[in-house]
């Protein structure tokens, strides 16, 4: 309920300032809506948002799990975080264009070089974070499982996985966000399709209607996916809070 | 008089400023230059738009896109330099030579060279997106990727098929060439200094003076070798026969013609370019709006 | 140093532990502590409070090896501990807590197990749910559950009403006897280590090493009242002799 | 020690990519550093980088400080969350193409349009990390804290602060990156001067040596930043960890 | 319903307080639990495992606001709690964690109390460090170095030496005595309530009630060891009728 009315508002905000200002620089809601549904009924909407969407899955899964179990590692074992962290700093800090260029001057402009620049790029930001989380894991609690002889798999699901749900959680939401901003720049070098090429075309044509008209379908997806799935489950897992007083 | 100008800094407007602060020009036509570079073409989109700047470079069907959709900007022709589609492989010479090959587009299935070039090519049969494999790319890319050798061919902007032309490619087709066999009937401009109407008319003899300006700094650079040698400064370090390279594209590129020709070639190119973009392309006009092209600034520029 | 292999008693024999602290220097927790309890009985240890007793559990269940000396453990194929909190897993339930950590124990077991420490209306709350005194119980059902051969509990019973501390008392002293576990238990509490052992090891303030060990007479559970007074004195005697000692 | 060692290791690979691939495509160290020297040389690196540090700080300390105070307060409060939460969903989806455009768009050209763009692009992933650590506060110490009845100032310096250090460190090193790719994007798109803008000169002329020259001195910069000032305040502010055991 | 206003005692009147529980139906801790104890007194609560001592003080002490009843509180500056875990902040070393709770408190002050309860080694320690006794003892120290006027005590002096623990006993007592601070105390140890309070408050098993109210007679310190020993008889008979009854 207070979900849709923050949202109305959004909306109304929006409308707001589609009013006040040049409706060619910030189009309207309804607008953006009538070409967004132009660009779903001509089909080109949804093979886009597949092609882009199906990067973006490909693309976070491999930098998510990568990136877990690295920065796992780097958390806990004192002697791969030194050995590692200077590399971590370097692939954190290099601009996006360095990495996008280089995959695509070497792998040539395939599939493989676009998705392997994406998941790079997201790669080091989930290292950062899981790392810290597997720093402040419970030492308590890493002892007793030690004591209680805990296989490898109970305590990976049981005692690790729990502590770094939060942790996972800040990598998953800011890491889905920042793979597809990357897709879209990694589109807009070397692809032939996909929201971001389109995106670039529109903003080539400085047609900002188009532009959100491919931005903004992603985004109200998101919001689905939040709503409907990932806040769910987030309060299931972390019910045990509640408790906690 | 104060001008505001956004312009990118690998253009070759950068060449004419630096010829234009070299020789004093901007201080004989009484004008005061505000330049702000930018690093792509679609910061000074940006500028305009934001009001950060009166005179931006674009093309013409850009500006006539605009119009259609209510923004007043006209345009005032600065260049006829197009790319040219650049290969090594000697088989290559006409779009139909490009069945079952490689062909890379700089800048993306909008860009006009690309839909002139396909325009062409379906007028003779031949229907490029279906039988060669196009790949898209930012120009840098695309020029790259030819030097690979991963495309068989590349149709890539001016600057870079000057680039490629001195590292041994040939111009296998000219876009150029495909505009006359589209119907015009020279050279035809592409791009254009971009202002608002409104600006314009306020500013009307500021902004003859400004063509007549950079009108003279474009003969100083074709003609005078000190002009030249200021303007090259300003590309980078290359070799000298790339260099030369550029100062020929660029000198052929100076618009010759008077404006009323230049729009008639430009409304025919105009229908070919609905035709094939769509309306995606050039929004909802169907033909060029009449107003793209000023034709307050001739006198002092010819 | 680590643990040894298997030996016919758990031997201890620590030359030096020292804790390395964030702010200062090492600490020095124990200091020539050596100890031998035959396999099968239970053994308490008695010490004063921050002497160094758990730390010394720790060494022995090998959950510290930073330390000179040696530890040998009779064989045994599980470990059961109580810790001194209850170190639970917070987002399980209290069910799942026991399952995950015995995963051989069956269902009936466990129920069991939790209905006789007075568990069963909490078997599905969550530790964060549970009074302190409840959470420890389940500790101490997590340490039973996984049937251990050898069993370390740090204060099993202290924060438990009366009633219920000796019901439990006796309860774990008969599974002891009668499953012959190999068991040390920490407590302050004299009475219970009588109630407990067979052998009480006293310790002195930190650095710490036994300073007496006494000998219960077997079988406790007919120990007379009189006996078990006078044990309790002269464990007290000991240890405020040690106390003296020290100051 | 070990940290040099990665290092050292970390550009022999750079040596030997250069060595087996084309030095155009991949210029080797030595080229890169000499053309970083030319730059200083000539001052124009250090007047880049000096800009574009600041938009990078500026932009940094904005988003940070504004998304600390707004994920704490998600976190906490749940009313807050709700109403922000689709707010937080768009922003972080939103391309960051259409916040910067936006902004230049009805800002004008200016530093103040370049910095806010970039911190709205940073703030949302601030917020999405800071809102774990604020979920994940332990309320048997908030309880303490209440009981005795900690001043704001205190609970929020001995309670609060250091229960997210954890997740500031996280936030901070992955957002230092993010903003200065985001800078990079923004001074392309309307800026005159910065590393930014000289990095797309570079690639235009795909220059791959001189945007690598201009890419690196950043990079090295947090190198530093890490090794001498950000990983031994961590050490000290982490110490009592090594005690829980 | 939430503390009210300030009166001559501590009175409470809680109708009823439930727990909610994330996995089940909420859980009654406290039903018609009803006590007074004059301003000033010390009173010790008693009462079964789990049956609700921790819940009474964190309503009495205004931590837990969501229950229907209500607690009168004697006009009082400070409040001094002693959670039944150590509840220390673990980033701060052992001095810093009281200074930051009694901000007014005396660097001497602290030193004094640190020295009192045998912390002088540990000033500069962090929480991580201590044994369990020695962190009880710190939240101890904690709670008096507020000098506080109203005092609740939550199993203070378990995990403690037998020795020790009396010792604090007794100090803890004179301070109550000589400061007449309106202290409530949960413990398990009758004769510690004997020792501590003028007024033992017995607890029913879950959901909690008084079953009984004991006055110990005035001065407690000169208490006979007789006299004693017939309260607790006393005591203990009241809390076994209370868990017969449930049974
Ligand atoms: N946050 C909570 N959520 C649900 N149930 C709770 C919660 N806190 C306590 N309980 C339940 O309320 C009852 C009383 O708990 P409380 O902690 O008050 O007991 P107690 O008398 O202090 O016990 P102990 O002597 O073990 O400390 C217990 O059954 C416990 O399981
Ligand atoms: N991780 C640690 N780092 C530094 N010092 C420690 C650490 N653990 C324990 N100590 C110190 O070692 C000494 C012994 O600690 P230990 O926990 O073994 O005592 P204990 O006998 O179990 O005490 P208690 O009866 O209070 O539980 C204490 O002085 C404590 O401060
Ligand atoms: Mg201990
Ligand atoms: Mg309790």
């Amino acid at each position: 309920m207070i979900r849709l009315v923050s949202l109305a508002a959004l909306v109304g905000l929006w409308q707001f300032g589609a009013w006040v200002s040049d409706p060619r620089r910030l189009p309207g809601p309804l607008a953006v809506f009538d070409a967004i549904l132009a660009e779903a009924r001509s089909g080109a909407l949804f093979s886009n948002m597949g092609i882009t969407l199906a990067r973006v899955a490909a693309s976070f899964l491999l930098a998510m799990s990568l990136g877990a179990a690295i920065g796992y590692l780097m958390g806990r074992r004192r002697l791969v975080d030194k050995l590692l962290d200077p590399w971590l700093v370097v692939l954190l800090n290099l601009p996006a264009l360095v990495v996008i260029v280089l995959a695509y001057v070497w792998a040539g402009l395939t599939e493989a070089a676009a998705i392997g620049a994406v998941a790079l790029n997201k790669l080091p930001n989930a290292i950062v974070v899981i790392r810290e989380g597997a720093r402040a894991l419970d030492p308590r609690l890493e002892e007793m499982a030690q004591a209680f002889r805990f296989s490898r798999g109970a305590r990976l699901k049981h005692l690790v996985l729990p502590q770094l749900a939060p942790y996972f959680a800040a990598a998953t939401r800011s890491g889905l966000s920042l793979v597809w901003k990357i897709v879209l720049v990694v589109e807009l070098l070397g692809r032939s399709n996909g929201v971001g090429f389109e995106i670039n075309m529109a903003f080539q044509l400085f047609d900002m209607k188009l532009l959100l008209a491919y931005a903004l379908p992603f985004v109200a997806l998101m919001l689905g996916v939040e709503t409907l799935l990932v806040q769910p489950l987030e309060r299931y897992v972390a019910r045990w809070r509640r408790g906690v007083a | 008089e104060k001008l505001r100008l956004a312009l990118q800094k690998t253009g070759t407007t950068g060449w004419e400023l630096a010829v234009v602060r070299a020789f004093g020009l901007d201080k004989d036509a009484g004008l005061e230059l505000e330049v702000t570079e930018l690093a792509a073409p679609e910061a000074g989109k940006i500028a305009i738009q934001g009001g950060s700047a009166d005179i931006i470079v674009s093309d013409w069907l850009w500006v006539a896109r605009e119009r259609a959709q209510g923004a007043k900007l006209a345009l005032f022709p600065y260049s006829t330099g197009v790319g040219a589609v650049m290969t090594k492989d000697p088989a290559i010479r006409s779009v139909r030579d490009l069945a079952g090959k490689k062909l890379g587009v700089a800048g993306g299935p909008l860009d006009k060279s690309w839909l002139l070039l396909k325009a062409h090519a379906l007028k003779q049969g031949v229907d490029l997106e279906k039988s060669a494999t196009i790949l898209y790319g930012a120009p840098p890319l695309i020029a790259e990727k030819a030097l690979q050798g991963e495309l068989d061919a590349a149709l890539e902007f001016w600057n870079f098929a000057a680039d490629l032309e001195g590292k041994g490619f040939t111009r296998a087709i000219e876009i150029s060439d495909v505009e006359k066999a589209l119907g015009a009937k020279g050279d035809v401009v592409i791009t254009g200094y971009v202002f608002d109407d409104a600006f314009a008319a306020k500013n009307r003899d500021a902004l003859a003076r400004f063509f007549a300006m950079t009108s003279k700094a474009k003969a100083l650079i074709a003609s005078d070798d000190r002009a030249w040698a200021a303007a090259a400064q300003r590309i980078g370090p290359k070799d000298a026969a790339t260099l030369a390279i550029y100062r020929k594209r660029y000198v052929a590129g100076v618009p010759k013609r008077s404006v009323a020709q230049e729009e008639a070639d430009a409304s025919a190119l105009y229908r070919v370019l609905a035709e094939i973009g769509g309306e995606k392309l050039v929004g909802p006009g169907k033909t060029l709006d009449p107003g793209t092209f000023y034709k307050g600034g001739e006198a002092g520029a010819h | 140093m680590s643990p040894d292999g298997a030996a016919a008693s758990l031997d201890v024999a620590i030359i030096a532990k020292d804790h390395r602290r964030a702010n200062g220097p090492a600490l020095r927790a124990l200091e020539d502590l050596r100890l031998t309890l035959p396999m099968g009985q239970a053994g308490a240890v008695v010490g004063p409070s921050g002497c160094g007793k758990t730390t010394l559990l720790r060494l022995i269940a090998g959950l510290d090896r930073d330390f000179t000396g040696h530890v040998a453990l009779p064989a045994h194929g599980r470990l059961g501990m109580v810790f001194q909190e209850p170190r639970l897993l917070p987002w399980r339930s209290v069910a799942d807590n026991i399952r995950i950590a015995a995963p051989e124990a069956h269902a009936e077991e466990i129920a069991a197990l939790l209905a006789e420490l007075g568990l069963a209306d909490h078997a599905d709350h969550f530790p964060g749910e549970l009074s302190l005194g409840l959470a420890r119980r389940v500790a101490l059902a997590r340490a039973l559950a996984v049937k251990p051969d050898l069993l370390l509990l740090d204060e099993p019973l202290v924060s438990l009403d009366a009633p219920l501390a000796r019901e439990l008392r006796d309860r774990i002293a008969a599974l002891i006897d009668e499953k012959r576990i190999t068991t040390l238990v920490v407590t302050h509490d004299l009475p219970e280590a009588i109630a407990l052992a067979d052998r009480i090891f006293l310790l002195s303030p930190r650095p710490a090493h036994v300073v007496a060990t006494l000998d219960v007479p077997a079988p406790r559970s007919r120990l007379t009242k009189d006996a078990a007074d006078e044990l309790e004195t002269r464990a007290r005697a000991a240890l405020t002799a040690a106390r003296k000692a020290v100051q």
